[in-house]
């Protein structure tokens, strides 16, 4: 018998399936999702989206405001900054380095810390033990002052504060890892498969990270949330990118300084900020109700 | 809010300033926010400037007189002129003639118990060569002192009359002298000003309260307080919420905001200053003037003017700016021309992709409101002639520190004069002697040009001084040790319940006048 | 008849985890013996906490004993020989639903064990798996199912179909009929039973209800604190029953099926 | 007149798959002194059935009855605040899942106490009072079988097994000395023994007090021990009620039949080894329940009327639903 | 109980030693001379230098030179700062009071805000209250606290010219530092209007307090109103509807504490984050608190600073969560059980 049939899949849909049947049911989830898919899409083609170069300056056009408003040019349909770039094309550079930047700070550490975790969760004894309560305590420091305390360490810098915030972010992800690795081992079917023969490795890739996908996919999205934070946040501190940058954050304090010439340049990046992660959290709390959904079910 | 109209508001002004001090003695440092913090608070001069004629009036000297070989001044000393009575030190005398000879003699001779404290720099004094000019100071009586000339200096009563002249108090420093802390005289100040000290914490504030036995009228407020607040759109917010009744350095950008509110007042004065591309000329390939010139001619500045100064500055043809008396309307100036600029450089052997530094000052001034992004704009000039520029910023004080050691290739920096007279610009920009003193940014040292503005300075007849600064001006022109781009105009804002604040031209903000209602 | 199993002196501690504060006496599963034979059914019967699901752990190697031994085939099950076991002792969780994966298909869970054990190809994996949905009443369907789309029922009918599918002698099952509704639990029933007579399996079974271990067993143990107090035959010890515990048990049940309390 | 009297009980409730009549018409009632079993397969509704009774079902779902009486006053229509006075006073629910149906945060001496009726108490001061409810949980406690009561009530719900706080929640149930008594599976957690004794319990309180009982279990040996009637659910449907003997010796419905067959105690003459009757296939799941008769599809006997729904048919005081039932020739 | 808090002392002890650990070998990572970065004096006369080398054990081994850096922390004597020649502690024990200040309050406000929003939107599910309570919470822990602290700023400071946007009081008071807690001190300044003060710290405090109270006080609402729904629905609730108790006794009886008890550790920990944005709005309001001087020591590579903060930082989060974990224990009856509330 066939596995492809649609008529199968209506009805026996695989645990993930029928969490994403869940998610869907939730319009603004979906709204969410669909602003997120948005952003993917303007990561992967911002610069054929993008008028102008983000660093591009026309010294003809200073400062000008938004092509909406009366004297804005339609040339430039978000403005132009003091220097004469076109905060269109910032914005898109921008999320592109913002959102591109937490994306692959949220997989850097996801998957880092799952290794961890799941290694943590697996392995018993003192030494572990020490290390998970350990763990347990910098958990408690919020990851963007563990970001500023790492970037203070490493020195300002966009680079080093990728690092720190993947670092910052390890100890959240080892830990749910870790918890959920050892909360299944107790359930019967690791049991199970321990009385097949398995050893832990195998235990651990077979049995227990299946279960493990949804968690992680609803801690990426969390996590993406706060990168994004934190990236900004350390961009507007100027501890990660520096002014030139399109970064948003570094935008946002870029415009402080024309604030109120051009209220724009600082509303803009910072609307891009909040929608980012408004997409974010809404895809994010959809997935956490749909699995709670189905679990209940 | 709240506080803006009570009662205690009225005692008080708070004055939104751009920095900390370095020091509470102006004669230690030349920078504007050391000037601005303490000048014309704290102390008094022998001479000052009238804001309103720019021109020389009596301040401690009630008279002077000029002997006819321009080599001796006398000065006639005010009577019962109270020094600040403090926590910290309680006058028994009234300011007499060894206050003058003390707060000269500090500065003048090397071997002077107080010349070594706190670093013994004395930059203006120095960068003029008024500690050689100066050869004697003695006193007369107690309310006459008698200063001696090595030779005539016209611009020698402008100099006393600047921020840097103050009259500290001698009482005070045999005290501190006799307790061995020498150095509390710059930190813990005593002077003669419409206020005095009261506390300073770093990067917070600097409390100044008034001083009851001022020698001049006024009825000024209670308590005079500096808001220190580095970033400049935060004065500007600061200044409109009312947390501040005055600020200092508005930003081109944000005439337009202060325009808009009824309640401040916006002073504007074309400033006498200059900001500019110096190159540092002892360094390879920068010694060839056919480099400079050609790096001149790759810049718009008009476009620079649009895009940092907003307009609100005139395009710099020279070191002079207009207002000054010895400007010269038709003097040499580069015109935007990238093509000949290439070819120059193609004739000096620079080839194309020749990288070079380009130092933007971290903080912003009157004469450049925005270096970096001054920067940022030559960038992409010089890319239009294959050169790749680097832009570098430091720390404030780490940025001066190494350019006077001449690391840089080449700076976007400026000057403001600190007197009306033309030889505040010539000399210490780029006389020889301005190397060692620091202010001379392209380490450019020419016998002739330094001949020529010494020989200006002998003279006392104002149009042929002009023609010597004339002639110097074609040496620049011939070099180009930096390109001149703007002169900004000068702003200030404040509340409209401050009065008598005005923009004095020659630096230096004085609250002695001010009041509040 | 062979003896398929048998367990001699068979000892087991549970490390306490208590603190050091709240402390509880540790359990201790003391002096464990019995056989039982192919095709032979042996259940066993106790109060909560008795130490039941110990034993069966014990049994199918979840935990080392202390002390003894227990043999398949006279064959002494150590740790060396963990591969023989896997094969042969197969067990059935007191909680069924929870020893069944939720993320993965049935065929996928029935699959593993099979790529685990034996060194069957694919196809022959997949015959393997479809002949013993059948065999426990399942369709081959079914490899295609996850867990949360069976019935109580038919999930004991899957964890039936995990403990077959190695072609084990020996089936230890912790209360296999307990959670189960009674129009079901009958089906179950039977099918055990036909199994059992099919295949010849030996079967360890433990649980509560008197009238099904009568119906089915053929011998009994019963466990108190962790001690055997009483084992023989099933209808000897029902009607005849020695200790004063297995008396009180079977009163007590009695009781109930005759009203008279 | 029937102390409880439920008359085609339909109960709807919304799940993923839109709204679904969990409970189809149901009716039984219970005189006074009498003790009803209520029994059924797990999932067929029976605790919706007592939730119903008590009001204790979410707002939303729709709930509709003929009638649901309570002494001849109909509780659906009654004020809400009248009908929690019944509630508290003349109803009592042992709930089926002890560990969650006791607040976790509270110990179980405050729960006890704050249960005893302020009528219970003569009058007195407020430590006096509360003095007396301590003594009156305290005899409930011992009633049923909880020696160590000082423990019990200093402890918090998850600090104790299972068994142990069924016994609290059948205290706690008793302690306002209610008419009515439902009990939702009491038994579940506990040994033979403490069940014997427990159901002794019962069995007294019914004789001495004439307290009614509604029995609700699956465990049946308990309630053919206990029950004077009997009201059997399949899957939110009422298929039998009526006396125990009567349906014992001469089930109608096929189902009924079913449930006795199961117990295998019980088929006496049955010998030992061989298949127990069963009926084929599994309960329906919620989502996919057959129309008309639900047990359609598993049963011996269907036919094509089966698909309608049978009306309720009474053999004096003996209801069933079937079309064609079991000891009773087919029109 | 007693064990759980002797092992959550162990840790609190254990995870400080390790900071301090990793705070001294900072001064080796750090570029430059680690002596200078451990005492942050930066070019020593030769009597200092002998003396600091005395007190730093330089010549001794790393784990001796650990011991005697250990020693003179406890003592007190942290370093000094390279920028402002000061001694660390002093500066901190200035900076960290204005901080935990702003943070206390803000954090009662997004509790007295969060709780009860969250209450009613939990008992009010599925209404308009909770919608709209839902989306505007959704906005608010989505939005970025620097973002709106400029956007308060803009609108209450500058289009209104409402609130000050700067400092915690007014230039005008000349409030002595005793404390670092400004409240305490106006009370111990003399010379001073004090209620003028106070009503200007008021003020002050505004729009600090807001635009990190939002975040923390939607997160707060999201928490309670799920753990409300949660207990809502659980079976001692029916229960006790079942038992015939009106609707405000079961809620403020068993509803309340049961849905307040488990998010409470959840609750708790939102003051670290909380706190971090604090020191992060420190900026934009040039509140004089520890965010700003870490950060700006951070500008100037100031290493003593940022070792210092970073210690007192760290040790100060995990020392209030330790604590508050120990104090939960303590009103938490049901301790024993790990409760996990998803937000
Ligand atoms: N992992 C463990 N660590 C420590 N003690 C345990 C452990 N598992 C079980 N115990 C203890 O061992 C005793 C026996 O438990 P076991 O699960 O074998 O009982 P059981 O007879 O199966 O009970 P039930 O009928 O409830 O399933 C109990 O007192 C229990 O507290
Ligand atoms: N809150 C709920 N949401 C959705 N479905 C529910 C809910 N409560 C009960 N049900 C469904 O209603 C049906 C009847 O449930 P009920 O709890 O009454 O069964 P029961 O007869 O008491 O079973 P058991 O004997 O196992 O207690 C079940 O199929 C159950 O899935
Ligand atoms: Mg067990
Ligand atoms: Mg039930």
């Amino acid at each position: 018998m066939s596995r492809s049939s649609l008529y199968e899949e209506e009805f026996f849909p695989s645990p993930l399936r029928q969490t994403w049947m869940e998610f869907k049911r939730s319009h603004w989830a979906f709204a969410g999702l669909w602003i997120l898919i948005f952003f993917v899409f303007v990561i992967i083609v911002g610069p054929f989206l993008a008028p102008y170069q983000p660093l591009e300056q026309s010294p003809d056009n200073l400062l000008l405001p938004p092509a909406w408003s009366d004297s804005g040019d339609i040339r430039y349909i978000f403005g132009t900054d003091s220097a004469g770039r076109d905060i269109l094309s910032r914005v898109i550079y921008g999320s592109r380095l913002t959102f591109g930047i937490s994306f692959l700070v949220v997989i850097l550490s996801v998957s880092v810390g799952v290794i961890i975790g799941a290694y943590a969760g697996i392995s018993k004894g003192l030494r572990s033990s020490i290390v998970n309560h350990l763990l347990d305590s910098v958990m408690a420091i919020p990851t963007l002052l563990i970001a500023i305390i790492i970037v203070g360490i490493l020195g300002t810098g966009l680079i080093n504060s990728i690092w720190a915030i993947a670092l910052a972010m390890l100890p959240q992800v080892i830990h749910t890892c870790r918890d959920f690795v050892r909360q299944e081992s107790e359930k019967a079917y690791v049991t199970a498969a321990k009385l097949d023969g398995a050893g832990s490795i195998h235990i651990f890739v077979k049995s227990i990270f299946p279960n493990m996908v949804e968690i992680i996919v609803v801690q990426s999205t969390f996590a993406l949330s706060t990168a994004i934070l934190d990236i900004s946040a350390l961009g507007f501190l100027s501890l990660a990118a520096q002014a030139p940058s399109p970064e948003l954050g570094a935008m946002l304090s870029d415009g402080l300084d024309i604030v109120y010439i051009s209220p724009w340049s600082i509303a803009l990046p910072g609307l891009t900020i909040l929608l980012a992660i408004i997409s974010v959290n809404l895809v994010g709390d959809g997935l956490r109700t749909a699995l709670r959904r189905r679990l209940q079910h | 809010s709240d506080i803006k109209h009570n009662e205690l508001s009225k005692k008080g002004v708070i004055y939104c300033s751009e920095g900390d001090p370095a020091t509470f003695n102006p004669q230690l440092d030349t920078s504007g926010t050391t000037a601005d913090a303490t000048s014309h608070q704290l102390y008094s001069r022998l001479i000052e400037f009238d804001p309103n004629t720019s021109k020389i009036a009596p301040g401690l000297a009630s008279s002077w007189l000029v002997s006819r070989d321009g080599l001796t001044y006398t000065f006639q000393l005010r009577r019962n002129v109270a020094f600040h009575s403090t926590s910290y030190f309680t006058p028994t005398r009234s300011f007499n003639a060894d206050d003058v000879i003390f707060s000269i003699n500090r500065w003048r001779l090397d071997n002077h118990p107080y010349n070594k404290v706190s670093g013994g720099n004395y930059p203006y004094f120095v960068s003029l060569g008024l500690n050689e000019v100066v050869e004697d100071v003695s006193r007369i009586n107690g309310y006459r002192v008698e200063i001696k000339l090595t030779r005539p200096d016209s611009s020698f009563l402008a100099n006393l009359a600047t921020d840097f002249s103050v009259i500290l108090s001698e009482e005070y420093a045999t005290q501190l002298l006799a307790q061995g802390t020498p150095s509390l005289i710059d930190t813990k100040p005593v002077g003669t000003g419409p206020y005095k000290f009261v506390d300073y914490r770093k990067d917070s504030f600097i409390r100044y309260q008034k001083h009851e036995n001022y020698w001049q009228l006024g009825d000024i407020p209670e308590q005079l307080i500096y808001d220190i607040t580095t970033t400049d759109s935060l004065r500007l917010a600061k200044l409109i919420s009312g947390e501040c009744d005055a600020t200092s350095y508005i930003s081109n950008s944000e005439i337009g905001a202060i325009e808009q509110r009824p309640n401040l007042v916006l002073n504007e004065r074309p400033g006498l200053n200059i900001g500019f591309w110096a190159f540092n000329t002892q360094k390879e390939p920068f010694n060839d003037a056919k480099v400079r010139r050609a790096l001149a001619l790759a810049i718009d500045k008009n476009t620079l003017i649009e895009a940092i100064y907003l307009g609100s500055a005139d395009r710099a043809h020279g070191l002079l700016p207009e207002t000054s008396w010895a400007f010269e309307a038709l003097q040499n100036d580069t015109n935007f021309n990238p093509a000949l600029a290439r070819q120059l450089l193609d004739e000096a052997g620079i080839p194309p992709g020749f990288s070079m530094d380009i130092w933007a000052m971290p903080v912003q001034r009157a004469y450049n409101p925005n270096a970096t992004k001054m920067a940022e704009i030559i960038q992409s000039y010089l890319q239009d002639i294959q050169i790749d520029a680097n832009i570098v910023t430091r720390e404030w004080s780490t940025f001066r520190e190494e350019l006077k050691n001449g690391e840089h290739d080449s700076v976007l920096i400026g000057w403001s004069a600190d007197n009306g007279d033309p030889d505040n610009f010539y000399r210490p920009l780029l006389s020889c002697q301005a190397i060692k003193s620091g202010t001379n940014r392209a380490r450019w040292c020419s016998r002739r040009y330094d001949d020529l503005i010494q020989e200006a300075l002998l003279i006392s007849d104002i149009e042929l001084r002009k023609t010597y600064y004339h002639l110097a001006n074609a040496v620049l022109a011939e070099e180009m040790p930096l390109v001149p781009i703007a002169h900004a105009y000068r702003y200030q804002a404040h509340s409209d319940r401050l009065h008598g604040l005005k923009i004095n031209p020659f630096g230096g903000i004085r609250f002695g006048d001010v009041e509040k209602r | 008849m062979t003896t398929l199993l048998s367990v001699q002196d068979l000892n087991f501690y549970h490390k306490s985890r208590n603190s050091f504060l709240r402390k509880q006496p540790p359990f201790h599963l003391t002096d464990i013996n019995f056989s039982i034979n192919a095709g032979e059914t042996l259940a066993i019967v106790g109060d909560n906490g008795s130490g039941k699901s110990t034993l069966a752990n014990l049994l199918v190697g979840v935990y080392k004993p202390s002390s003894g031994s227990i043999s398949l085939n006279d064959q002494q099950l150590g740790s060396r020989n963990t591969k023989q076991r896997c094969l042969n002792i197969r067990m059935i969780f007191q909680n069924t639903k929870e020893s069944i994966n939720p993320a993965l298909t049935l065929g996928h869970m029935l699959d593993e064990s099979l790529v685990l054990n034996t060194k069957l190809s694919a196809l022959e994996r997949g015959q393997q798996i479809d002949k013993t949905l059948r065999l426990v009443g399942l369709l081959p369907e079914h490899k295609y199912f996850y867990r949360h789309m069976l019935s109580d029922g038919q999930l004991q009918r899957m964890a039936l179909a995990r403990a077959l599918i190695l072609n084990p002698k020996v089936i230890v099952a912790d209360e296999p009929f307990a959670a189960l509704d009674p129009s079901v639990r009958s089906q179950t029933i039977n099918l055990f039973m036909k199994l059992q007579k099919d295949l010849g399996l030996g079967f360890v079974f433990i649980a509560h209800n008197l009238g099904i271990v009568r119906h089915i067993s053929d011998r009994m143990l019963v466990i108190q604190d962790g001690r055997v107090v009483e084992s023989g035959k099933t209808e000897v010890l029902i009607n005849w029953p020695k200790s004063e515990y297995t008396k009180q048990l079977i009163h007590s049940y009695y009781s109930l099926v005759n009203g008279q309390y | 007149m029937a102390l409880l009297d439920v008359k085609n009980l339909t109960l709807e409730i919304d799940t993923a798959n839109g709204w679904i009549n969990v409970l189809d018409k149901v009716s039984f009632s219970i005189n006074n002194k009498e003790i009803r079993a209520l029994v059924g397969e797990s999932g067929s509704g029976k605790s919706l059935v007592v939730k119903a009774i008590v009001g204790a079902l979410p707002e939303r779902w729709r709930i509709k009855a003929d009638r649901m009486m309570w002494q001849g006053e109909d509780l659906l229509n009654m004020r809400q605040d009248k009908r929690r006075k019944i509630t508290r006073e003349q109803i009592a629910v042992v709930y089926q899942n002890p560990a969650t149906s006791l607040d976790p945060s509270a110990t179980l001496g405050d729960q006890i106490m704050e249960a005893v009726s302020s009528k219970l108490l003569s009058r007195g001061w407020f430590w006096q009072k509360q003095q007396q409810r301590e003594k009156i949980a305290i005899t409930h406690l011992h009633k049923v079988g909880i020696r160590d009561h000082k423990t019990c009530m200093d402890s918090y719900p998850h600090q104790l097994s299972d068994d142990v706080c069924q016994k609290f929640m059948i205290a706690l149930a008793l302690v306002s000395q209610p008419k009515l008594l439902i009990a939702d599976d009491p038994t579940m957690a506990m040994v033979p023994s403490t069940k014997i004794q427990i159901l002794k319990l019962f069995k007294h309180l019914n004789q001495t007090r004439g307290l009614s009982i509604l029995f609700v279990s699956h465990d049946l040996l308990s309630i053919f021990s206990m029950a004077d009637s009997l009201t059997v659910l399949y899957c939110g449907q009422t298929v039998e009620t009526g006396k125990m003997d009567k349906i014992l010796k001469r089930p109608l419905h096929p189902y009924t039949q079913a449930l006795l067959d199961s117990a295998p105690s019980f088929s006496k003459g049955l010998e030992r080894k061989t298949d127990l009757p069963t009926l084929e296939g599994t309960i329906p799941p919620l989502q996919h329940l057959p129309i008309g008769c639900r047990l359609g599809p598993r049963c011996p006997r269907a036919q094509k009327d089966c698909v309608k729904t049978p009306e309720e048919r009474r053999i004096h005081e003996h209801f069933y639903r079937c079309h064609f039932p079991i000891h009773r020739p087919t029109k | 109980m007693l064990n759980y808090t002797i092992r959550r002392l162990n840790l609190l002890f254990f995870t400080l030693l390790v900071l301090s650990v990793v705070s001294f070998s900072l001064a080796f990572l750090f570029p430059g001379d680690s002596l200078t970065n451990l005492s942050g004096v930066k070019s020593p006369t030769p009597i200092q230098l002998a003396s600091l080398q005395e007190s730093y054990k330089v010549d001794s081994n790393y784990f001796w030179q650990y011991i005697a850096y250990l020693r003179l922390l406890l003592d007190g004597d942290w370093g000094i700062s390279f920028t402002s020649q000061q001694p660390l502690l002093d500066d901190l024990s200035t900076t960290l009071p204005a901080t935990v200040e702003l943070s206390t309050y803000a954090f009662t406000l997004a509790i007295l805000i969060g709780v009860p929003c969250g209450i009613i939107a939990g008992l009010k599910h599925h209404k308009i209250f909770d919608f709209s309570i839902l989306s505007a919470s959704l906005l608010g822990y989505s939005v970025p606290v620097f973002w709106l602290a400029l956007i308060l700023i803009q609108l209450f400071s500058l289009q209104l010219s409402l609130l000050p946007l700067s400092g915690r009081i007014s230039l005008y008071f000349d409030v002595p530092i005793q404390s670092g807690f400004i409240i305490y001190d106006i009370f111990q300044a003399e010379n001073i209007d004090k209620t003028a003060a106070l009503r200007d710290v008021f003020f002050h405090l505004i729009l600090p307090t807001l635009s990190i109270a939002i975040m923390t006080g939607t997160i707060i609402i999201r928490i309670v109103r799920r753990s409300v729904l949660n207990v809502l629905e659980q079976d001692y609730i029916k229960a006790a509807y079942g038992r015939g108790q009106t609707n405000a006794q079961v809620f403020w009886k068993h509803g309340l504490r049961n849905s307040l008890l488990p998010v409470l550790p959840l609750i708790v920990t939102q003051f670290t984050t909380l706190l971090t944005n604090a020191m992060i709005v420190e900026v934009i309001f040039s509140w004089p608190g520890i965010g700003n001087w870490l950060i700006q020591a951070i500008y100037q590579r100031d290493y003593p600073a940022i070792r210092g903060g970073m210690l007192m930082v760290s040790s100060l989060v995990i020392m209030f969560t330790i604590s508050l974990d120990i104090l939960i224990r303590v009103i938490d009856p049901t301790k024993g059980r790990k409760i996990r509330v998803a937000v």
